[in-house]
């Protein structure tokens, strides 16, 4: 999945537009996300998706995948935003929808944690459609550079490059490991995949090794004295089209958010 | 002439890819042959014997092993596994253990075989393959060319009927090659069907007696050697180059070619070069 | 009387149901998420409190590490493919004890190997590459999830394996545990921000803590076992070779 | 001949290893010629190659570059690395930027080159290898040939006077790996003087106008192709094997090679016979 989601973060429609300007519209509607109303947030999610899958051209496949996969955690917590466990013998206080009574224990479901998780759910969607914007539409290696604007240490930097540039090379070594392991019988039963999984990382540990020394040469031999010099920044404008939509959207949101905040005020 | 391995209309494709790696792939594996698959790099030849041995599966079509198509069942796919052995082309990724006694006994050990037959095998492996004074070695003090060989071993130990090596000689120099090849020969004696998926067109001429060539996921050509590299133009048109000692031979004039078949490897050329001078 | 214990009975037999058909989702291959708090999760006020809690340590381990690639600038290098190997490692499916897969945090043996303050700097990149690259965990959680993961993982891991080795000297046990501390830490931790961000209405804090420890439990302890059997297998390997 | 670069009685040995890398390793490299420099792996080829940039420095012996010994001196290296490109056999090890227009111009902003020039020279070099459609692909999305052209763009950037290439066509399909001798071909007539390590006894014998042999860290015998190769039982004695053209040419009558140098490539051995038979 890591490598579609690279692949198409070349490829899309939206790859000539300045990264910086991508970047800080997403963010800029991250922010908004977090500060304003359910509504709000979900104009925001319907729109984000639109970049993505109508302007930057993603599959809505991918994007879905990328979604749900990240929902799983919200998923799997929903039991302890939702459920309240007390003695039987002390008093509700709460509006409770269902109950269960486990010996001296009640479990119930509450009003107050379905409302909650109703408006974290259309948190983390508009949140997770702003993020993926970024990360369906912008290549890892013009982030890199987003982030060299925005004064992130240079160190860091670095080292993301490096990282970046062998994760796909220590990916494709473990993968081929493991069929070849696979291959002849192995990674079956618990015990043998814990062993085989034990010698993968291993024999990675000892190729990362290895590749350090090699590409320690590699560089000094380029002239790599103390500073791995990054490609400068460069950007293509963007189109009017583009600037326009989201000033305007931006824009109309933020005066939706404070005409829905004085109306709340003024019924309050 | 019965098939082992036959593949109908297997079609696939890696995950973050969008061009398939096999397209609607027909082709048969000849029992008790040595088969050569030519193809550039990316035809399509890794992925298929990935397929042969039950690691992907087709997102459509069918692998038949031994006429029968593959269920992927567990069990089913275990003995598949020991049927079919796969050497990869680079042997850094096959090598799981220290040294060649150790990894030759790995594959033993996963098939669960009593321990004593675990020795007696590996040390008799071992020794067929001319390793018995590198058998406690560690694996990263050998040249490629005894890596390649340990690689083989441990796969020769499950006593396979199916042996697909992947670009078996690539990069080895022509001693080396010329001893796996050698290798190779003693192994088809004793009744193995083996496959070689190579871009090495000599190679592929004086080995094989059985050609296959590959482009883009399909089996496009099939045939003797004789067959397949009669017809030059269409190997050019794959990109693929005629062996250079036919190049040769067909410079040579046709009287003296008339009736004899072409020679296959350096030796045969030589001693026909001094039959015809003679 | 009787009614009450038949209606016991059955909430409890849905309830183990329910459980189980929860673990089995968690837990199945592919799709366990770990600990990372995703995207959008905490309100904002904790998501800026774990981001100030986080930065100070982030900045302190870079400085450390200018000071060391100003001496040597190769190291950058090795940093950068630690990081990389720490982002394959902690995206490797290992297999847990209850059968399934799950991925391993790798901290514990980064901590062991690196010690803990480049690993704070290289664990946050990692949480950051996977939250670029994959949408796993988050840009406004970073700091929580690098504050649980990135930072008191190793350094949990790293003065349990240094006091094992100074009291019982028993290396095995050390790397076993330091490695089940790591992960098992990382688990508490993230379960302590949840309870924070979102107390329970009856029990507050405690109550919440509770309740998300309690689901987390179910995947994070036997994966916290098996990371601690896996590290000690690595190191075997490690030094046999 | 005037020399480019010499090695006088160098010793080096890795820090973990008990056999010497160089032993006493006495060499020269020729100005402006295409030399190989056979001998198996571990033979010290590229030891020799880091000696030459000074990654390296001499347990004992010196380094002569145009007949200076290097000093080591951080001014002196940095020219040293400019003048001195050096293409390794794995692209892996020497890429690091992202693409391959980022790539290639790390090495010029390394030299302090100016922004602007720095675009036009990465510009020319990418379309001078036939690279600049790729120029803005991830390296990581490139194949193995197209990494291998990357890696020549940003050593030959620089503008070196002296190209070392270790194992250039290893594991290359026949086709890049005549697309790339035909592009050192046109480097070496830039007047830039080449060296390749390789153990294709086939290639060094098609390609070199000078050969050196290289066997367990020393320089064994040095000469044309034609003198290297007439002692067919030195070569043997190392374990390296002779060009198969060579082995066919013997095989013809000496008649009909008196007076011909022996060819050097297929259609100069087509050509040939054509000629001995017209």
């Amino acid at each position: 999945m890591m490598k579609r989601i690279d692949s198409l973060s070349y490829k899309n429609a939206l790859r000539p537009l300045s990264p910086m300007w991508k970047c800080g519209f997403a963010v800029a509607m991250l922010l908004l996300s977090y500060l304003t109303h359910p509504a709000i947030q979900a104009v925001i999610a319907v729109w984000m998706t639109l970049w993505t899958i109508g302007y930057a051209r993603v599959p809505i496949k991918y994007y879905l995948t990328v979604i749900g996969a990240a929902c799983l955690f919200f998923v799997s917590s929903v039991p302890a935003l939702v459920v309240e466990i007390r003695p039987l013998q002390a008093l509700p206080d709460i509006h409770e929808v269902a109950t269960f009574t486990f010996i001296d224990w009640k479990l119930s479901v509450t009003s107050t944690g379905l409302l909650l998780i109703g408006k974290l759910f259309v948190r983390i969607i508009a949140s997770l459609s702003c993020v993926s914007f970024i990360m369906f539409s912008t290549p890892f290696s013009e982030l890199l550079q987003v982030l060299h604007k925005v004064r992130v240490p240079k160190l860091v930097l670095e080292i993301m490059l490096i990282m970046y540039r062998f994760l796909f090379i220590l990916f494709e070594i473990a993968n081929n490991m493991y069929v070849a392991q696979q291959s002849r019988g192995g990674q079956t039963g618990f015990q043998n995949r814990l062993k085989d999984t034990a010698i993968i990382i291993v024999q990675m540990f000892i190729k990362t090794m290895q590749r350090y020394k090699s590409l320690s040469n590699g560089l000094v031999s380029r002239g790599f004295t103390d500073d791995i010099h990054m490609a400068p920044y460069r950007a293509n404008p963007v189109p009017f089209r583009y600037k326009l939509e989201s000033y305007i959207g931006f824009t109309m949101l933020l005066l939706l958010e404070i005409w829905l905040r004085w109306n709340w005020r003024s019924i309050g | 002439m019965s098939t082992l391995l036959e593949t109908i209309e297997v079609s696939f494709s890696y995950p973050a890819s969008q061009t398939k790696a096999l397209n609607k792939l027909k082709l048969r594996i000849p029992e008790g042959k040595k088969t050569a698959i030519c193809g550039h790099n990316g035809s399509g030849k890794s992925t298929l014997f990935l397929q042969a041995i039950g690691i992907h599966t087709p997102s459509s079509g069918q692998v038949l092993w031994k006429n029968k198509p593959l269920t992927y069942e567990r069990k089913e796919l275990k003995q598949l596994r020991q049927d079919v052995g796969l050497v990869f082309q680079d042997p850094e990724q096959q090598l799981i253990l220290n040294t060649p006694y150790e990894d030759v006994t790995y594959g033993l050990r996963n098939a669960a075989v009593p321990e004593p037959e675990i020795t007696r095998r590996a040390e008799a492996i071992l020794l067929t393959l001319g390793l018995e004074h590198l058998a406690h070695t560690p694996i990263h003090h050998l040249s490629l060319g005894q890596k390649k060989r340990v690689a083989l071993a441990g796969v020769l130990v499950l006593e396979p009927k199916l042996l697909l090596l992947d670009e078996p000689t690539a990069y080895l120099d022509r001693i080396s090659e010329q001893q796996l090849v050698e290798e190779l020969d003693r192994i088809h004696s004793r009744g193995i069907t083996l496959v070689m998926a190579t871009h090495d067109m000599n190679l592929a001429y004086s080995w094989a007696d059985w050609i296959l060539v590959m482009d883009r996921g399909q089996c496009v050509m099939e045939g003797t050697p004789a067959e397949i590299f009669k017809d030059s133009k269409a190997l050019n048109s794959l990109g693929l180059d005629r062996p250079m000692l036919l190049d040769l031979w067909d410079a040579l004039p046709e009287a003296s070619r008339q009736g004899v078949s072409a020679p296959r490897n350096v030796s045969d050329f030589t001693t026909l070069l001094q039959k015809v001078f003679a | 009387m009787l009614t009450k214990t038949r209606r016991t009975k059955i909430t409890s037999f849905s309830l183990v149901v329910i459980g189980l058909a929860l673990y089995l989702f968690i837990n199945e291959p592919q799709t366990v998420y770990g600990m990372h708090i995703m995207e959008g999760f905490l309100p904002i006020g904790w998501a800026i409190f774990w981001w100030a809690a986080f930065l100070p340590f982030f900045f302190l381990g870079v400085r450390a590490l200018i000071k060391i690639t100003k001496e040597h600038p190769e190291l950058k290098i090795m940093l950068g493919l630690a990081g990389a190997f720490t982002f394959v490692l902690s995206a490797l499916k290992i297999p847990s004890v209850t059968g399934s897969s799950s991925h391993p945090t790798g901290t514990g043996l980064g901590a062991v190997m690196f010690g803990p303050l480049p690993m704070s700097v290289l664990g946050s990149i990692v949480l950051l590459f996977q939250a670029v690259l994959l949408a796993h965990g988050g840009l406004t959680t970073l700091g929580a999830n690098a504050f649980s993961m990135a930072l008191s993982g190793p350094v949990v891991g790293y003065f349990i394996y240094k006091s094992m080795m100074k009291t019982t000297g028993k290396q095995k046990w050390s790397i076993f545990l330091a490695a089940a501390l790591a992960d098992l830490s990382t688990y508490i931790v993230t379960s302590v921000q949840l309870a924070l961000a979102f107390p329970a209405e009856q029990g507050g804090f405690i109550a919440s803590f509770l309740k998300f420890g309690g689901i987390f439990a179910i995947t994070q302890i036997p994966l916290a076992i098996s990371e601690g059997i896996l590290t000690v297998l690595i190191w075997n390997w490690l030094q046999s070779y």
